[in-house]
């Protein structure tokens, strides 16, 4: 199916695990191509001038909710305008259902884009700005269309105040409403959420999980982690212009084995609990400290199974259990680090 | 082990000394934007500008009284008493081309810089209200276009003091130093609030010099074309911001400049009125400067 | 206080107290009326206003002296060095020349910014410019620091930095400090006290302590994955059957369970998991979150 | 679900929008000044006593192509041209109407039209005033209508295109107005021809009899060749927005 004129891209590497095993796959839309994924890196490096930007970057993304995270200054603001063919890899392909968006405008019709920049056509009432971008889409009831999707992001469409006396938060949802309102099948955010305040933080997060259950592609850049753990748990971490890592966070807590897990457990009897998971060599480490008992282990799942039977047979209460450093906080750390 | 040996608290230090309140803000922000003006602490290629503007001020008073001095000593103190008496109103107008590039390139540098950089609503945390932030900008950009236009004008009257055609007799001379020293400064007032005035309506230094010229100069040509070819009475050489001033210098001194028909009543009306409208817009554009 | 037509803050009354307080949840218009009034740059249209014991429209310029701020735009000169920037901000605040030399260099040190101060700020990254607001907030010695979102715009590893700071200010600096957030994992993280507001009106304020807190009973999580939500229901209808009660919203594998007596829960919890074999992630003590102060609210 | 848009369906939207974005009041009052300027300077000429009628429609004239023709009509014209595509691409709001099914071709035009409805008004309306205020007959007063605003529609066109050019349009703007048309064309006649303004002059020429500045071709001639810069410079705006990097 590759265009015969682009490079054959390389073959993706195994596309990170979409969704994890429980989520029922979305529904077969009716011309999506099994084989092609939604959106497609192969091989990408963008230099701007002697500054290296991306370099040799390739990934897929399936359906669901994806998020990209980096430091500053890591190239990922870089990497969203090349697949929204707002600019042009310097090598390698870019591919949003298997189109280069810098070339086939019609793809870009089934593109949601929310910019990191803030300005909007700071003249227009929000209903007259998700208009704008209704027509410029195409769609037939521009009208209705736009009052709809300002309903889906909370904003009044009967406002006639101008989008540029709005607050943070308000214009981040008329940029949100303006993505949606072609109900595209990728939406690509670049630090969507910025600016919200708390409550809308939680409505536009549920938002999300419906657009990303709903077979839709959502890639999502934040330097929030909490806000990107409640999201979802598929990451793209891109260091330095490079690709650090792709898949479920956990899966990648998992894959370093040069890191042991570090878990916290409160109990009554701390000495007697961390003698019998050495001798079962269940735990590598132990370190008793004061309300409890610090475990280094290197398998984390038999350590999950075997924690509550060796409790109840010792008969000491298991008040507590933290893993220190299994969240995306400590995932993303280490990944940035090296 | 000797007993004196310590580990000193490297850490942080309160200050509980005299805070110098308004009156230090403003003398330490107007001391920074002359020092932004003239090019102090910054690069070397903003200082080119600044050094040109003043010698361009000071090369004329220079050249003439170095001629005066060396001239009277070989022939004599009286050989220029009568032909080279100008009037005193008549010595400041030498520095029209330093004040004109002054207003046009070193005034909106004072203003236009603290707008881009975000650093208005940040004095505005400090003791600094709206009003004392303009009056620190006002006393900076006076104070440079003072050296500007008085330095060299001083110069003038100290070489026609020694070829002796200056004002005879010791209180005489230190009337006309008032004199000189009081007009000048009324002048630079009115040419700096005009110039920060104009500056304040942008945040980008090239339209800033661009308004401030089509202020200054507009109002020049449409006034003289209007006299000139439009036979329209002299009396609206008062909406001229260029002219005013000096000829406020030569009604201080009981003298008239170029606009003789021009009332002195009037001269005084319009030298108020550009700085009322400078300080109304600068109100203005200010009052809603804030966190 | 009425700004315009629209009430950005809605007869607010908020005693902040010592140390570190978040103002949370305020939208645009409500957060920088805020802080204005604070700082004396706007009256209140009703109710009064002290600050320091001042009242900030007499004795603005006073006042203004002895409080920091950090503003949220990220603007800055970027010809000047860092280090004349922060020196003539203490200046302008009131501290003669001399001691605003040495004091400002002091800054840049607790700051963490060792040589790097000497670039124009136009180099330097978001990380070291945040660093350098902070620099300016503490270098003049005030009773008070405003910072406007301070982690805005940071990447995580620069986020935990200028967290750690805020709270080296607090505690070892002893300088008060509120500020302004809308992440409120961060605010649990670092403030000691918090005013939360919502559309202008007040929902909670208080020391985070009282607020938010340790509720009885234990939220449970098992591993991700489908077997886990499978392991989960079970677990959940075995407790039910031990007459804990269970919240749980069967979407994800993590629930609640409360019951009499803590240790009769923790232990129910412990001996349904091992009978079921599930694989156990995480037992924590139930906790109130400011997450649910503004649930409750709206 | 989203075809590829219509060319003028797209077009009147992006001209809705970059119109709106371009009536900033800062800009309407300071080119309207300009304007105003130009009649008090007509008025007082106007009202002036001449020796002679042909004087008077001499100095006149003079007014009309040396102060409006030279000052008003281009720096309104560069001001909102390069303003249209400039202003939304400094401030990344191009996005919007970059990542949309559309052919970015109407983007130019819509851009285009935009800067030229709005430069009519504030250039034409004085420029005819003007002529009246000098009351040196009709035919100055027709001729000073057609001229600019053909005149407007050329400059706009060529300015729009420098807005996507470069990021200095407007120094660049600037120079090609005072330097090349102010000085640079009046030394040889291959720099007239490629001066808007000499057109502009040709056809008061053509129309008053009175020789002004640059002028050298008939009014037809004028016209067309207006047509055809026109026309060039949008497709080459159009080409250089299809390689643009747009933030």
């Amino acid at each position: 199916m590759a265009d015969s004129s682009l490079p054959p891209p390389p073959p993706p590497p195994a596309p990170p695990v979409g969704q994890p095993a429980d989520h029922v796959p979305p529904p077969p839309s009716a011309d999506s191509r099994i084989e092609t994924p939604l959106v497609g890196v192969y091989g990408v490096t963008k230099a701007f001038g002697d500054v290296v930007a991306v370099s040799d970057v390739s990934f897929t993304v399936g359906p669901g909710i994806t998020a990209l995270l980096g430091p500053n200054g890591a190239g990922k603001s870089t990497l969203f305008r090349m697949l929204c063919g707002l600019a042009a890899p310097s090598q390698g392909t870019v591919q949003i259902l298997g189109k280069d968006a810098r070339r086939d405008t019609a793809v870009r019709g089934r593109i949601g884009l929310v910019p990191q920049q803030d300005a909007l056509f700071d003249r227009l009432s929000a209903q007259a700005f998700v208009e704008v971008a209704a027509i410029t889409h195409g769609l037939d009831r521009p009208r209705e269309r736009a009052a709809e999707v300002l309903g889906v992001v909370d904003l009044d469409p009967g406002e006639r105040k101008p989008v540029g006396a709005y607050s943070k938060g308000m214009r981040q949802r008329v940029k949100l409403a303006a993505a949606l309102v072609n109900d595209p099948d990728v939406i690509i955010a670049d630090e969507p959420l910025n600016g919200l305040d708390p409550v809308q933080r939680k409505r536009m997060i549920a938002l999300f999980r419906e657009l990303g259950e709903s077979g839709k592609c959502v890639l999502v850049s934040s330097h929030v982690l909490d806000e990107v753990a409640r999201l979802g748990s598929d990451i793209l971490v891109i260091a330095q212009g490079r690709l650090a890592a792709t898949g479920n966070f956990h899966d990648l807590r998992a894959l370093m084995d040069d890191r042991p897990h570090r878990i916290h457990i409160a109990t009554n009897d701390p000495r007697a609990l961390g003698a019998e998971l050495l001798r079962r060599a269940i735990a590598d480490g132990v370190r008793v400290i004061e309300d409890g008992v610090e475990f280094d282990t290197t398998d984390i799942e038999a350590f999950g199974l075997a924690i509550a039977p060796v409790a109840r047979e010792l008969d000491v209460h298991l008040n507590g259990l933290v893993p220190l450093d299994d969240d995306l906080e400590s995932v993303f750390r280490y990944l940035v680090e090296r | 082990m000797s007993g004196d040996a310590q580990i000193l608290d490297r850490g942080y230090r309160r200050f509980d000394g005299e805070r110098s309140g308004v009156a230090g803000a403003v003398r330490s922000v107007s001391w920074h934007t002359t020092r932004g003006m003239l090019g102090l602490g910054r690069k070397f290629r903003f200082k080119i500008v600044p050094l040109l503007i003043i010698l361009i001020g000071f090369l004329p008073a220079i050249g003439f009284a170095a001629f005066v001095i060396i001239a009277s000593t070989f022939a004599g103190a009286d050989l220029f008493a009568d032909e080279i008496a100008p009037e005193y109103w008549e010595l400041a107008p030498q520095s029209i081309p330093s004040i004109v590039l002054f207003i046009a390139l070193m005034a909106p540098d004072a203003i236009v810089r603290d707008r881009r950089d975000g650093m208005v609503s940040l004095y505005l945390t400090t003791p600094l209200s709206r009003w004392s932030y303009i009056f620190s900008k006002f006393i900076a950009v006076v104070g440079v276009l003072a050296i500007v236009v008085l330095v060299p004008t001083l110069l003038f009257l100290i070489a026609l003091t020694f070829a002796s055609a200056g004002p005879d007799g010791f209180v005489d001379w230190i009337v006309v130093f008032i004199r000189t020293v009081g007009s000048g400064l009324a002048a630079c007032l009115v040419y700096a609030a005009v110039s920060m005035a104009a500056s304040s309506l942008t945040d980008r230094r090239s339209f800033a010099t661009a308004i401030v010229i089509l202020t200054f100069f507009g109002t020049l040509t449409t006034v003289g074309i209007m006299i000139d070819v439009g036979d329209a009475s002299t009396t609206w050489q008062m909406l001229n911001p260029v002219v005013m001033p000096l000829e406020l210098i030569a009604r201080m001194f009981g003298g008239s400049g170029e606009f003789p028909e021009v009332g002195t009543a009037n001269v005084y009306l319009a030298n108020a009125g550009w700085l009322a409208a400078s300080g109304g817009l600068l109100w203005w554009r200010y009052k809603d400067a804030g966190v | 206080m009425v700004f315009g037509t629209h009430r950005a803050l809605d007869s607010l009354d908020v005693e902040v107290q010592p140390g570190v307080t978040g103002l949370v949840g305020a939208n645009g218009a409500g957060k920088t009326t805020f802080m204005s009034i604070v700082l004396g740059l706007r009256a209140a249209t009703e109710g009064s206003v002290t600050v320091l014991g001042k009242d900030p429209r007499r004795d603005g310029a006073e006042l203004r002296s002895l409080v920091g701020f950090g503003a949220e735009r990220n603007v800055f000169p970027d010809d000047m060095p860092a280090s004349d920037f922060v020196k003539h901000l203490t200046e302008v605040r009131g501290v003669p020349r001399s001691e605003a030399k040495s004091r400002s260099s002091d800054a840049l040190w607790l700051v963490g910014l060792g040589e790097e101060r000497f670039r124009p700020l136009g180099t330097m990254s978001t990380g070291q410019r945040q660093r350098v607001k902070l620099a300016q907030a503490i270098a003049a010695d005030p009773s008070l620091i405003l910072l406007d979102e301070p982690t805005d715009g940071l990447d995580p590893a620069q986020r935990d930095e200028i967290l750690a700071l805020i709270r080296q200010v607090s505690t070892e600096f002893g300088i008060d400090i509120m500020l302004s957030s809308h992440l409120l994992e961060e605010v649990e993280r670092v403030c000691d006290s918090v005013v939360a507001i919502d559309a202008g009106r007040l929902i909670a304020q208080g020391r985070l302590v009282d607020l938010v807190g340790d509720l009885s009973g234990v939220s449970v999580e098992l591993v991700d994955g489908s077997d886990g939500l499978v392991a989960a229901s079970a677990v959940v209808a075995a407790l039910r059957s031990l007459g804990m009660d269970v919240e749980f919203d069967g979407e994800r594998p993590r629930f609640e369970v409360d019951g009499p007596g803590p240790e009769r829960v923790v232990d129910a919890v412990r001996d349904v998991v091992a009978s079921e074999g599930a694989q156990l992630r995480r037992i924590e003590p139930r906790r109130r979150r400011l997450e649910d102060l503004f649930e409750a609210a709206t | 679900m989203a075809g590829s848009v219509g060319l003028v369906r797209s077009t009147v939207v992006v001209f809705r929008v970059l119109l709106g974005q371009l009536r900033s009041p800062a800009r309407l009052t300071g080119l309207g000044l300009l304007g105003v300027l130009s009649m008090v300077i007509s008025w007082s000429v106007g009202s002036g006593a001449d020796p002679s009628p042909v004087q008077h429609l001499d100095n006149a004239t003079g007014v009309i192509t040396l102060f409006t023709f030279t000052l008003v009509l281009p720096v309104i014209a560069l001001i909102f041209g390069v303003g249209a595509l400039g202003d939304a691409r400094d401030d990344g709001t191009l996005v919007y109407l970059w990542v949309r099914p559309l052919n970015q071709i109407s983007v130019v035009f819509g851009a285009w039209l935009a800067a030229t409805v709005i430069s009519l008004p504030l250039i034409v309306i004085p420029a005819a005033l003007s002529a009246l205020l000098l009351d040196a007959g009709s035919e100055l007063v027709m001729a000073t209508l057609v001229a600019s605003a053909l005149a407007v529609v050329a400059y706009s066109a060529v300015f729009v295109m420098l807005g996507i050019l470069s990021r200095f349009a407007v120094v660049l703007g600037l120079v090609y107005v005072l330097l090349w048309e102010g000085v640079v064309a009046s030394l040889g006649s291959i720099g007239a021809k490629m001066a808007l303004r000499g057109y502009a002059n040709s056809i008061v020429t053509s129309r008053t009899g009175v020789r002004t500045e640059l002028a050298n071709s008939a009014e037809s001639t004028s016209i067309i060749i207006f047509a055809i810069v026109t026309v060039v410079a949008l497709l080459l705006a159009a080409a250089r927005l299809a390689t643009l990097e747009v933030d």
